[in-house]
């Protein structure tokens, strides 16, 4: 015991002694060698892409990795980016801070000069200052909490319209369809309460009456005390931010117990496997808001082939938006003749008009979209897939 | 009115399933962590029994009931399997042990299913057309009142077993007893097994009942209801199994009431918080039997 | 000779079941008290009951001054609300606080600490005369050191004292079941009693080891350290107590000197009668238990 | 000396006659004796952590070796309430939580420094300890297992649905240490070397968990509140018959397990410098749990194996993330059924040690032949003495 110490110290006093060594030795990647994250000017060009490959949303990443990797393949088809091969490297983030704060450290030690991943909001918060500090754009597909754009980081693009915009095509349909008083329900997810909040808010703008702003938690069955809610208070129409599976059961739920509005749904819910979950029946008065998804615009199905033969199924939820978010910062880069991140920054910003499956693409001030591009779709009784209702452009 | 509905029919999902938890506990005081995920389990063998033979938005009764049998056997057998495999040759080590054990398998069955189908919920071939009508100021769908009969049933055969068969004789013995049990001649591994098998059938049958009542099924189903299941159990008195029933019932009311008052969002918090307290003042539960005063 | 240990009156009920019906006795200090009987006598209860792990349904236990069943105010009695109270510690004394007065116990079934070394299961029974405080045990201050090498002194002394000769650093469950029973009384001479209770010391225990025991007992008593003992082994008792209680069916039916015991017809009607038989018989079965 | 020694030990009627013979003392050295190839081990494993940085400073390695040590002090905290004291805790994460949120309050919302927000934390975690604790600590291992995971559900589903809590995206932009103007983002160079933010961080979070939170957890383990903790572990009664008031001795565990992982939970908080509620699920109290019983609970060197397992393995095969709970789950299984005291049991002797230690001599007596039988449970002995067998199991057991 009494002798301790005394062993302590000296095991201390080695250990300094050889850090010393080893620091005067200098080896490469290490502190000595002050290993550098910038990537190199030779070689591939790399898109670092996080995205959830395992965990409760482990579907939509192979969506996402699949889109973006056709956009690099079609880029590398046709020469490729200043004369360089793109190559796309993806790391899971579970959507779970931990592991997403990896993942982006990976991304980084692996030299990517851009971001083009980011789907649940609360795991790409904490990646963007390492990707900051790094020096690195990101252009981020799916998540879209406003939270991401309110630290004004320069090098933070969404091409997913935010939950504002959404929610602006929310009220515009609710208007539209002449709804008096709506109702909406969230799943106490990042995105969906923030998505869902905001309808609130502009709906209340709007002088829609808000009958209530009612919060469920995903992963249960029994939801019928929403739906019983949404029975006694009838209102025209309400608005499901959630995702797919809890968003079928209660759609099912409220119309056994008796509720007969019309049910929209986020994009998050936009899954054939909707129609599956409610089952037959339960869908004649869903209807969602979504970006549009090539089987919805004309001449896209080449887009839709190709997707299919690269990934062997067919495009999900934000495939389109990972393929445009490649393009989007493939083109940036072009322009600015360099992969240096203000360049780059400078080109995202000035790009105009840049064709996307969302439209003409021109990020705002705040770097988000102009306009979004939400659509009204509505679920076909044939297929049970979601098929365009409504483009809400007149 | 509605919520007092709506609870009774979750509450008798949580009574399924409830049962076979206090069933376990009380004979060999093991808190079967597994036991929520055997009812994933069974939602799961119905769903590809039915998938394999190409059905689907099926809504007969009949071929409902004979899926449900079919599973129930399924998972019963798995149970006993379990049992005879992870939780026997741990009988006599520290309760410690033996729990980890039980998460341990808990996690094994929920992420083999998740391997095998995949993560996403998948929609359940079955469904009960339910025409909602309304009585008394509630809203009844024939679903609903399929499931409680069906789970009344069930109730009912378990109660005739475990009172009337000289096997439920032996389960109460051991129950009491392992040891006197065992020197009165009785095969207590045979009991045990026994016992395994009719609490995961249960709970097979409520995964399927779910399934087809619901629509959907997901690899993580049976966590959050077997913790309901057990905070039921212990409300009712673990080991007691009209204990079980009663808080299943019970707990689904509270449930039901809780989120119509503090929100949806709230509602595992209150009947979690509603368990604590319960353990803290009558760790007994309702109808378990009274302990001796001792420190 | 005044009265160390003071039952009045005990009474413990489980359910239907009277382990213990009005149990009366006094040990004076430093004397050897034995309580015989036949199995489910209700001995062990009242141990428990003495020793403040079970909470007796009524009665009064005082030791060296203190009392040890405390009343519930009828107040809440009447309420139903004793056993509650009670769980949370209220009007009642915990185990550790009687340990403290100066009364150590053993266990029927050998109840050591088996992941512990010998010589920490004896230093745990220190633990209530220890000074070590949180932050010197973090910082390894000399106090801290001081107290450790006192504490492990003091636990060698007891072990010596029992004449436990294996090493001390060896696990409980690998010593042979006549040092595990050493082991046991040294760690309850550990805690420095003033009332020793022995149940059942000699259980399980072969011919030389028992004629140790007793030797081992007569140095306590002559330390000033009074000792009550359960026991099954007549000729141990006969030979060693100086005072015997007789229980049966939770009843005293005699009290006095090895010798009036011996010829007590009620004695011998309620229990030597039967010794051949049920004592063979219960001898057996304590030893199975021994082992544990 | 002897005087001092007996002033040491608090005033006792009863004195055991000084040791009759002179015990032979313990061996010490590296290789000779337990403890001093642990010390020597442990100084080892330091050195090479600080090492590391010189050989790999990149983003991706120091940013896991921060997590994986981060893992350690939350192990070792989960390691003194399993291992040592026998408590079932399958919501540990929530202290976890409770550090991470409160230093992310205090330090965003409230705006104070980092330091400041640590001293909260540690009062946070304590105040946590009593409020879970007081309550439950009466219940049956079981009951206190289900009673644990449910409030670490509480925590989490609160923390989720709390505005100051950032909800379900939590709190983001979480600042690092900082003394006076310097901030440790800001990094410094010594002789030519730059050392930047990270890395510092690195060498705080190393110091931090490695030094305090390993020797600090080891020496309560050894002390007088270590061998109560085991104590009640082992077994309650006899704990509480040896004087040991067992419950203090349960809940000061259950404190000093908290206040470990609020500190852990501060330096994730600085580490990530952002926290959500999904970080905080049931599953990472699985987690830790499988780290203290695969490394072997109450096992200082078996924990930190397992926690250096449990935190990096995922990492090592990201490509199997899939995988990871399912092989956990097995793991835990095949574990408790073969090896259950873990890799590195508690009780293990070195093996080199394991010759010097004289075995107990052959026994002749027929006692000590039955010797090996199993267990034959108390239940038994109670019933045969009129006691019904309930409750002389009651929380016997662990």
């Amino acid at each position: 015991m009494s002798h301790a110490p005394r062993r302590r110290t000296r095991l201390l006093q080695f250990a300094a002694a050889a850090t010393l060594v080893i620091a005067t030795a200098g080896c490469s990647g290490g502190l000595g060698g002050g290993g550098s994250d910038s990537g190199s000017d030779e070689g591939p060009i790399k898109f670092g892409m996080l995205a959830p490959f395992s965990g409760s949303e482990s579907a939509f990443g192979d969506y996402m990795k699949n889109g973006a990797q056709l956009a690099v393949n079609e880029l590398n088809a046709d020469g490729g980016v200043l004369g360089r091969d793109l190559e796309l490297v993806v790391e899971d983030d579970a959507c779970d801070a931990t592991t997403a704060v990896a993942g982006a450290n990976k991304l980084v030690t692996d030299g990517v000069v851009a971001s083009v991943g980011g789907y649940c909001s609360g795991a790409t918060l904490p990646t963007l200052p390492i990707f900051d500090e790094a020096g690195i754009p990101m252009v981020i597909p799916a998540a879209n909490s406003n939270e991401l754009v309110e630290q004004q980081l320069p090098g933070v693009f969404l091409i997913n319209g935010t939950g504002t915009q959404q929610a602006l095509a929310a009220v515009t349909y609710s208007e539209k369809i002449g709804a008096k008083t709506v109702a909406a329900i969230d799943d106490a997810t990042a995105y969906s309460a923030d998505l869902a909040a905001s309808f609130v808010e502009q709906a209340t703008d709007a002088g829609l009456d808000v009958a209530f702003e009612a919060t469920i938690t995903p992963g249960e069955n029994d939801y019928s005390a929403v739906a019983t809610q949404l029975a006694n208070e009838q209102p025209d129409l309400v608005y499901w931010t959630g995702y797919y599976q809890e968003g079928g059961l209660i759609a099912r739920q409220a119309k056994d117990a008796g509720f007969d509005g019309v049910f929209l749904v986020g994009d998050g819910s936009v899954d054939a496997k909707f129609a599956e979950i409610a089952g037959k029946g339960y869908t004649e008065n869903v209807v969602g808001t979504f970006t549009q998804t090539p089987d919805m615009i004309d001449g896209a199905d080449q887009w839709i082939a190709d997707y299919t033969e690269l990934a062997g199924a067919a495009p999900g939820p934000y495939s389109t938006q990972s393929y445009d978010a490649v393009r989007v910062m493939a083109q940036a880069i072009e322009d600015a003749g360099s992969t240096d991140f203000d360049k780059v920054v400078a080109g995202l910003e000035g790009l105009k008009d840049f064709d996307t499956f969302a439209g003409p693409l021109t990020f705002t001030d705040d770097h988000t979209l102009s306009g979004g591009g939400f659509v009204i779709v509505a679920i076909d009784p044939a297929t049970g897939a979601f098929v365009l209702k409504d483009d809400l452009q007149d | 009115m509605q919520l007092i509905w709506n609870g009774l029919i979750v509450g008798s999902f949580y009574a399924l399933v409830a049962l076979g938890y206090s069933m376990v506990y009380g004979i060999i005081k093991l808190l079967n962590f597994a036991h929520g995920d055997i009812y994933m389990l069974g939602a799961f063998v119905g769903f590809f029994t039915l998938s394999a033979f190409g059905i689907s938005n099926e809504t007969s009764i009949p071929l409902l009931l004979v899926i449900m049998l079919l599973s129930m056997v399924t998972t019963g057998l798995i149970g006993v399997g379990i049992e005879r495999i992870a939780y026997r040759p741990l009988r006599n080590s520290p309760r410690l042990a033996v729990l980890i054990t039980a998460i341990g398998v808990s996690f094994t069955l929920e992420y083999g299913v998740r391997q095998l189908f995949g993560p996403n919920p998948e929609a359940f071939p079955i469904r009960l057309e339910s025409s909602g009508f309304d009585v008394l100021g509630m809203r009844i769908t024939a679903s609903q009142l399929v499931l409680v009969v069906i789970a009344a049933v069930l109730m009912l055969v378990l109660a005739h077993i475990v009172e009337r068969t000289s096997q439920g004789r032996a389960m109460r013995a051991i129950a009491l007893d392992p040891q006197g049990a065992q020197l009165m001649g009785v095969n207590v591994n045979r009991v045990i097994a026994t016992v395994f098998f009719i609490g995961s059938a249960l709970a097979g049958a409520a995964g399927v009942m779910a399934g087809a009542y619901y629509g959907s099924i997901d690899f993580l189903m049976g966590f959050i209801i077997g913790l309901k299941a057990f905070t039921a159990a212990v409300i009712g008195g673990i080991g007691n199994l009209y204990g079980a029933m009663l808080g299943g019932l019970l707990l689904g009311l509270l449930e039901s009431f809780g989120s119509a008052w503090f929100g949806g969002e709230w509602r595992d918090v209150f009947s979690f918080a509603f368990l604590i307290l319960f353990l803290t003042f009558k760790p007994t539960g309702l109808l378990g039997a009274r302990v001796v005063e001792r420190m | 000779m005044s009265a160390l240990l003071e039952v009045r009156d005990l009474r413990l009920q489980f359910g239907g079941v009277k382990a213990v019906d009005g149990l009366s006795f006094e040990v004076r200090e430093g004397e050897i008290l034995a309580v015989i009987g036949p199995n489910g006598a209700g001995k062990t209860s009242a141990f428990n009951c003495i020793s403040a792990f079970y909470l007796p349904t009524s009665g009064s236990v005082e030791f060296d001054g203190n009392r040890i069943v405390r009343e519930v105010p009828a107040f809440w009695r009447n309420l139903g609300l004793t056993h509650l109270l009670q769980s949370f510690g209220f009007y009642r004394v915990l185990p550790s606080r009687v340990t403290k007065w100066g009364m150590a116990r053993t266990f029927q079934n050998l109840r050591l600490f088996r992941e512990l070394s010998v010589l920490d299961n004896v230093k745990t029974a220190m633990h209530a005369n220890l000074r070590e405080g949180f932050w010197s045990t973090l910082l390894h201050t000399p106090g801290y050191r001081r107290a450790e090498a006192a504490c492990a002194r003091e636990a060698r002394g007891w072990l010596d004292f029992v004449g436990f000769a294996e090493d001390e650093n060896l696990y409980v469950t690998q010593l042979p079941y006549g040092e595990q029973r050493r082991v046991e009384i040294a760690r309850a001479l550990a805690t420095s009693p003033k009332l020793l209770l022995l149940d059942e010391p000699a259980a399980g225990l072969n011919f030389n080891e028992k004629q140790s025991l007793m030797e081992l007992i007569r140095k306590i008593r002559g330390m000033g350290v009074a000792v009550v003992l359960i026991e099954h082994d007549m000729g141990l008792v006969m030979e060693l107590a100086e005072r015997i209680v007789v229980l049966n069916y939770g009843k005293e039916i005699a009290d006095g000197t090895p010798d009036q015991i011996k010829n007590d017809p009620v004695v011998i009607e309620a229990y030597l009668g039967v010794d051949e038989e049920e004592g063979g018989a219960a001898s057996a079965v304590q030893a199975d238990g021994g082992r544990s | 000396m002897a005087t001092r020694l007996d002033h040491a030990l608090k005033h006792a009627p009863l004195r055991a006659p000084s040791p009759l013979f002179d015990r032979p003392r313990a061996p010490r050295g590296v290789f000779t004796s337990q403890t001093g190839f642990l010390r020597a081990l442990g100084g080892l494993a330091v050195v090479l952590l600080l090492v590391l940085p010189f050989l790999d400073a990149s983003r991706y390695t120091m940013s896991i070796a921060t997590s994986a040590l981060i893992y350690v002090m939350l192990c070792m905290g989960l390691n003194v309430v399993v291992g040592f004291a026998g408590l079932l805790d399958l919501g540990y994460i929530a202290f976890f939580a409770v550090g991470a949120y409160v230093s992310g309050i205090f330090t965003t919302v409230l705006g104070f420094p980092m330091w400041l927000a640590l001293i909260a934390t540690i009062c946070a975690c304590v105040l946590a300890g009593i409020i879970i604790g007081a309550p439950t600590l009466r219940l049956r291992s079981d009951y206190l297992a289900i009673v644990t995971l449910g409030f670490g559900e509480i925590i989490r589903i609160t923390a989720n649905n709390l505005e100051i809590t950032g909800g379900p995206s939590g709190i983001h932009g979480i600042p690092s240490w900082e003394f006076g103007g310097w901030s440790f983002d800001d990094g410094f160079s010594i002789g030519g070397i730059e050392f930047p933010g990270y890395v510092v961080f690195y060498y705080f979070v190393a110091l931090v968990v490695v030094v305090v939170g390993v020797i600090g957890a080891g020496r309560l383990g050894k002390g007088k509140m270590g061998r109560a903790w085991k104590a009640v572990r082992d077994d309650e009664d006899a704990a509480e018959a040896m004087g040991i008031n067992t419950y203090v001795a349960k809940i000061s565990a259950y404190i000093i397990g908290a206040v470990w992982a609020g500190m852990a939970g501060q330096l994730m908080a600085t580490h990530l410098s952002a926290i959500s509620p999904n970080s905080f699920q049931f599953l990472y109290s699985a987690l830790i749990l499988m780290a203290v019983v695969l490394g072997g609970m109450g096992s200082t060197p078996g924990v930190i194996i397992g926690a250096l397992f449990v935190s990096l393995a995922p990492e090592l095969l990201r490509d199997f993330a899939e995988w990871r709970f399912l092989i956990f789950g097995v793991l835990l299984v095949v574990v408790m059924l073969f090896r259950p005291a873990g890799l590195w049991p508690a009780t293990a002797v070195l093996p080199w040690l394991k010759r010097q230690k004289p075995q107990p001599p052959p026994f002749t007596s027929a006692v000590s032949a039955i010797d090996g039988e199993p267990t034959v449970p108390p239940s038994v002995m109670e019933s045969v003495d009129g006691l019904p067998a309930t409750d002389a199991e009651e929380g016997r057991q662990p």
